[in-house]
């Protein structure tokens, strides 16, 4: 696979390995946060972490979609199935993230709900033209990655007058989760370094949202691709940074990553979606101006407007760490019922369900080095 | 460092859950299933071996093996259910080939959807009657399908047993001559099956006949008469069962109706329903071709077992190029008695 | 969640469509979210769509940037 | 006066009549199924003994006997169909106990209006791969349930075979110090699957591996060498039969992913559906634990055969109280190869 | 089972068969046609046969309504599941009733078709009432006997304003088709010396509308149950009358028949269906004033009304004996396919699809007499 | 088709209904045809309604007529 399998080579590996060790200065540590999931799932699943040396960390971030999703906005897409009977229309990831009532959508099926897995937010639509005499609602999460798929097919729909296809909008924004773990750390958290940028969202927005952490909160930012060898070099490049007191915003992932992303992209979905005025993250609470909601113009595509349905908010359960794992404060292994309650087969946090959520990864890939 | 218990942690909500794709997948989720349900219920050394099949001790002789898949609808019914009647239904095919049953595997297709606790029911229920029956569950497989594309359970068992060297029972062995007998009343079990649907609209106090008839066979091979062959009449009932044998020996049979019994109940459900009771399914009898020297003894062996206390000598073997099944009526005349022809009972079996 | 592949564009459909190549599997996907695609192009895929064009001269460039330091660590 | 053939007079409309609930109700329609299609297929002596099961001659030495249901969508899919695929899976797990496959029994669960044209195609498939194996379906079962209860057809096999006396393999008897080899490349009939599957939308050229194996185990158990176990990694991939070997035999096993052979597209594919190759469905290969000392000579014997070309010694046994499974990577790291958890896949087996 | 048993009852059948022996004159052959499906049911089934003498024959008539029912007609039930998407409800013995193109109610089931087996007309109301979404439609057939529940249920609809229900009307009349055979009868046909007349049919209309065929015809005409006891006292009574030289009607079946019947069940029946102008009955041809129709007032209940559906002849197989033998001058043994290409799995002909009809009892139950 | 049965009236219900009694078996019918019925009746049932009521002196003289025919007959 061209453009994939040499970005996982292990001979190059070996070499960054080196050059990493050699650039860590072993009389400090170093703490780093990759922003993403894809970051966490590729670190976990090649064994990154046995290619650093010891004094360089990696602190997992927020950068997961699936684990920010609060179980409200799930027992939303569950509600729309049950009492509503549309069919929902979900990404896999969804399916198994634990929501109110021991239920899932997965379970949800079991119990009756027409809920099916798509893999392009195009086969929702295709679902909705097939099912004419059926409602069809498209549960939409992901990150700015996610979202221009979305918008293109709520402006399909629109085109051809679907009368019967919504979209439950739960698209969220990742520089606003930035600003929220720079600006909530206390002085007794770890210090993070510098953090290893969004890949995929960053093809579409572009490396500049970026910029401002470098300036205002003085922590160098690499944008990295999502194989092993991207995050090796991003690594090397922070301890750089940080080697030569620069903070700046450095970009890994030229071969996709532009300093303006995709304007084309950006424009359809500035077209469809405009800011909510808060959300709540899973995890990390409600956030000004962090998610995107149909505009009004597109309103009868909104699954919240055409169906009556009220968003609640649902604690976590008391002993998850979700949040400080999510804000990068403290690890897997730090949580009480990590691995005992709390397994991917029965996650209790939303760090657990998602195999890019940082207590899945620990768990599926990274338990051996309790 | 945390203890993880091994594979898998919280316990099956076995009271409220339900099935889903995951308990299908070959996983862990797939695994605790198997444990916490299937296992806890089928204990036995085979099982416990845990590999893709059971390792059993050497067994003398020759081998019999018979499947069967169950589907009954619906699932529970006066009398049992579809776990016992898969171990029944099952232990008798081998059984009436003269066999000494001595395992069985079980398989189950689940529907996405299915309540944990009707599993755990029809499970437990299988296991006791793998156990009154000493015939173990050694081996088994579960599959998941989607809602919408099964129907709840689907059980397909599998009995392996062996019969002596000097024993063949086979249904084309009847001879002009020989005599039937049947072990009991029939259209119990398909007139249970019928009385629990809805639409039918009838209440009846009748209960499924379901049972496991080794003991009784093996009662009655102790008596070392002239027996041809033996057959449980399930599906098509004693109509096609004799039709079965008589084609398969070239022969043809003469009944006498008043001679077979018939519980007052089935009767009545059945002149509800425009039936004929010898078409109605039977687990829990058999038919035995017998020489007509060794009628009695038989008989009686049969008599004295408790589940053939109202055997009775219904016929005999006749020679018949057409291979016809007839029957003297209770009227005094004499008809065909013809295969079944077509099916609108509700599954059965 | 965010996971996308590069893969090549073999065949140009209508209504913004393509076929594109991963290492022998090929699928539909759609190019309503970029602009001046041609065959033989490689983009990034996601859900189906293609989210930017992928940079062949700068994949080359960071592979080789690789390779030297690799080599320069080893020296 | 008319001469009436035996039972039944008009042949099946095979090329265009569909199941009905006639064909399953124990009548004259279901005993014309079974003659005009499965026997006609499956023709050998047991089955053509006729009766509730089959009498097997005498076999020397342990039983083994395996069962698995198989409800795989599509039905038909590149390399194979779910006939051959239900004789080879019930016979791979017969022989990777160390069993010679002897004898297989096949029940079906069929569903209203299922086109008799492709129960045709998949029993002709089910006889041409018990015969290509040696392995004749001596019994059988036919079972109906209206439209909408099931999904085309359901196909359960039971295999029983023999292991001689001092041959043990079992998932128990990995040891810290073995080595594991595996037979060929992974992924390929659960790729092949899904490549099916219209709503994925990828087509690639992955063709399953649906194979019986009985022949590449007994060339590797002629070696005589020290081989603790085998097993068919299927539903849940390399990575769950890995995982249950480890926990069965209480140690820990380290893998080598390079050493792991994948098929480009398989591995594409995987790709493109987030999905990692360890977990994907296979059904022509094995993994054996063999003793280090034996490494060589097993993996010569199975290079030596056809199934075994790519066989590759892709890791060791090693002690490990969590009995976890982990995996140098491609990259040189080290990580967990867990237990499939969940299941997005389609119906594989 | 009260009033069963004791009509089924061995011994008594003996006096009975001792009586017709010595009632039946030696010198000279009886033949009497049994109406009804419901006799020629009961005397196979029970073997009666065996118990009259040789020269007394009994010949089977064309009252079974399965049997009597056009395959034109079993298209339309098709056509509404299988083109018009309805739920089809019709009692059990219509199902394998073999229609146009090789299939049937269970094979169109098969194919798609949502047809259920119905045990009464009210379950089909009951339908319905439990689909609202759906079109349900009862496909209604029978003589006098089953036509009141149908008139019960289209008036029950009417009152519940349902917009779902209707009724595809083949009832037909029993007088009409006994005229029939005895204007058609050739001299050359077998004489039939008298009727075993209608049981059921009989509770409802009374034993008055065949007085005529005694009077007319100079027929005599026994109405009697369908116990075997019943039949054969039936037979003593026409032995009788012939003997004597009468041609009256008697009625057998005072238990439940009298001469005017059940009036109630008429005027029902009365204020719900009309006289169709004309009716094609299987094997008998089109039979003036011989069915009937939803009255206009309750045409919305008409399935004939409802959906677009025309009726067309479907001519039977060539080779089929079936108008012979329901007119009774042919015996099911006198047809060249009778048991070979025409068994009851793949009848031919509509005698060989009831149980009632005069070939598939001859098959099922008579054959060992060839 | 014309299969009817006659069953004893065991119970009345609302709507006309009623249960009936046949050897142990029960089942509820429709009286809508019928008038006058009272429990211990016995009626004629046919496809789930009665069609009539059965006369039971009637049903006794006719049984009644077959015993002395058959003694007549054997006489
Ligand atoms: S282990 Fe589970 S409960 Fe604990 S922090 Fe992670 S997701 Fe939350
Ligand atoms: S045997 Fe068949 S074809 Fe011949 S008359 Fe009877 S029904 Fe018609
Ligand atoms: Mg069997
Ligand atoms: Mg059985
Ligand atoms: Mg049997
Ligand atoms: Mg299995
Ligand atoms: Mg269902
Ligand atoms: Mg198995
Ligand atoms: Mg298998
Ligand atoms: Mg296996
Ligand atoms: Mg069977
Ligand atoms: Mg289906």
């Amino acid at each position: 696979m061209k453009y994939v399998d040499e970005f996982r080579d292990g001979k190059l590996a070996q070499g960054l390995a080196a050059a990493i060790a050699r650039e860590a200065r072993p009389e400090r540590h170093y703490a780093f946060m990759e922003f993403c999931g894809g970051h966490t799932h590729a670190i976990s699943r090649y064994g990154v972490t046995d290619l650093l040396p010891a004094n360089v960390r990696m602190v997992h971030g927020p950068g997961c979609p699936v684990c920010v999703l609060p179980i409200g906005r799930i027992d939303m897409a569950i509600e729309l199935a049950l009492r509503h009977q549309a069919i929902v229309c979900s990404y896999g990831d969804c399916l198994r993230v634990p929501a109110s009532d021991g239920l899932s959508l997965m379970k949800a099926r079991s119990r009756g709900g027409d809920i099916r897995m798509v893999y392009s937010a195009a086969d929702a639509l295709k679902t909705a033209q097939d099912n004419p005499a059926r409602q069809v609602a498209f549960f939409a999460i992901g990150f700015e990655t996610t979202t221009p798929p979305t918008a293109v097919v709520v402006k399909q729909a629109a085109a051809l007058g679907l009368k019967n296809f919504s979209v439950l909008c739960c698209h969220v924004l990742t520089p606003p989760a930035m600003h929220h773990i720079l600006a909530t750390r206390q002085p007794s958290d770890i210090a993070i370094d510098g953090f290893v940028g969004p890949a995929h969202v960053s093809t579409v927005i572009g490396s500049r949202p970026y910029e401002v952490f470098a300036s205002d909160y003085r922590k160098p930012v690499v944008i990295a691709g999502f194989e092993p060898l991207d995050v090796m070099q991003a690594i090397l490049m922070l301890l750089k940074q940080v080697n030569d007191g620069r903070a700046e915003i450095e970009n890994e992932f030229t071969r996709a990553v532009t300093r303006d992303g995709n304007p084309k992209a950006q424009a359809i979905v500035a077209e469809v979606l405009e800011l909510r005025d808060e959300f709540e993250w899973r995890g990390l609470g409600v956030m000004k101006k962090s998610a995107l909601a149909l505009r009004r113009e597109y309103a009868e595509f909104d699954a919240e407007r055409r169906f009556p349905l009220a968003y609640s908010v649902v604690p976590d359960n008391k002993a998850c760490e979700c949040g400080a794992i999510l804000r990068g404060v403290k690890r897997p292994q730090d949580c009480a019922i990590f691995g005992t309650v709390c397994t991917p087969e029965n996650p209790m946090g939303s760090c657990m369900v998602s195999s890019e959520g940082a207590c899945a990864a620990h768990y599926t890939y990274g338990r051996y080095k309790q | 460092m945390t203890k993880v218990r091994e594979g898998y942690v919280r316990p099956l909500d076995i009271k409220n859950g339900r099935v889903d794709l995951t308990h299908g997948s070959g996983g862990r989720a797939m695994v605790q299933l198997i444990e916490e349900l299937f296992a806890r219920h089928f204990a036995n050394e085979w099982l416990a071996q845990g590999n893709d099949g059971a390792l059993l001790p050497p067994a003398g002789g020759r081998l019999v093996m018979a499947t069967d898949a169950h589907v009954v609808s619906p699932l529970f019914f006066p009398g049992g259910d579809i776990g016992c009647l898969s171990v029944h239904g099952t232990i008798n095919d081998v059984a009436v080939m003269g066999a000494t049953p001595l395992w069985l595997s079980a398989s189950f297709i689940l529907e996405e959807g299915f309540p944990l606790a009707d599993l755990d029911r029809i499970v437990a229920s299988m296991a006791r009657a793998s156990k009154e029956a000493g015939v173990p569950i050694v081996t088994g497989d579960t599959k998941v399908v989607e809602a919408g594309k099964a129907d709840g359970v689907f059980i397909t068992t599998t009995g392996v047993g062996m019969v002596p060297e000097d024993l063949t029972l086979s249904g084309d062995r009847a001879r002009p001559g020989d005599v039937v007998l049947l072990s009991g009343s029939i259209g119990d079990h398909g007139m249970a099956i019928m009385a629990t649907r809805e639409n039918l609209g009838f209440a009846a106090p009748i209960v499924s006949d379901t049972a496991a008839l080794h003991g009784l066979i093996a009662a009655m091979l102790a008596t070392d008469a002239e027996i041809r062959c033996l057959r449980d009449p399930t599906r098509g009932g004693l109509a096609t069962t004799i039709n079965e044998i008589a084609r398969q020996s070239g022969v043809g049979v003469m009944l006498d109706e008043a001679a077979i019994p018939v519980n007052g109940e089935v009767a009545a459900a059945c002149e509800f329903l425009g039936l004929d009771p010898l078409y109605v399914a039977n687990e829990g009898k058999l038919v035995a071709i017998v020489a007509a020297a060794d009628a009695d003894t038989v008989l009686a062996a049969m008599r004295a077992h408790p589940q053939g206390s109202r055997a009775a000598l219904i016929g005999e073997v006749v020679a018949d190029d057409h291979h016809f099944v007839q029957m003297t009526t209770g009227l005094g005349g004499r008809r065909i008695v013809d295969w079944l022809t077509g099916d609108q009972l509700p599954r059965i079996c | 969640m965010c996971l996308a592949i590069p893969a090549k564009v073999v065949e140009l459909l209508p209504d913004d469509q393509a076929v594109i190549d991963l290492g022998g599997v090929r699928k539909e996907i759609s190019l309503a979210l970029v602009s001046d695609v041609a065959v033989n192009d490689y983009v990034i895929v996601h859900v189906g769509y293609a989210l930017n064009k992928l940079d062949q001269d700068e994949a080359e460039k960071t592979l080789a940037l690789f390779a030297e330091i690799g080599q320069v660590a080893a020296a």
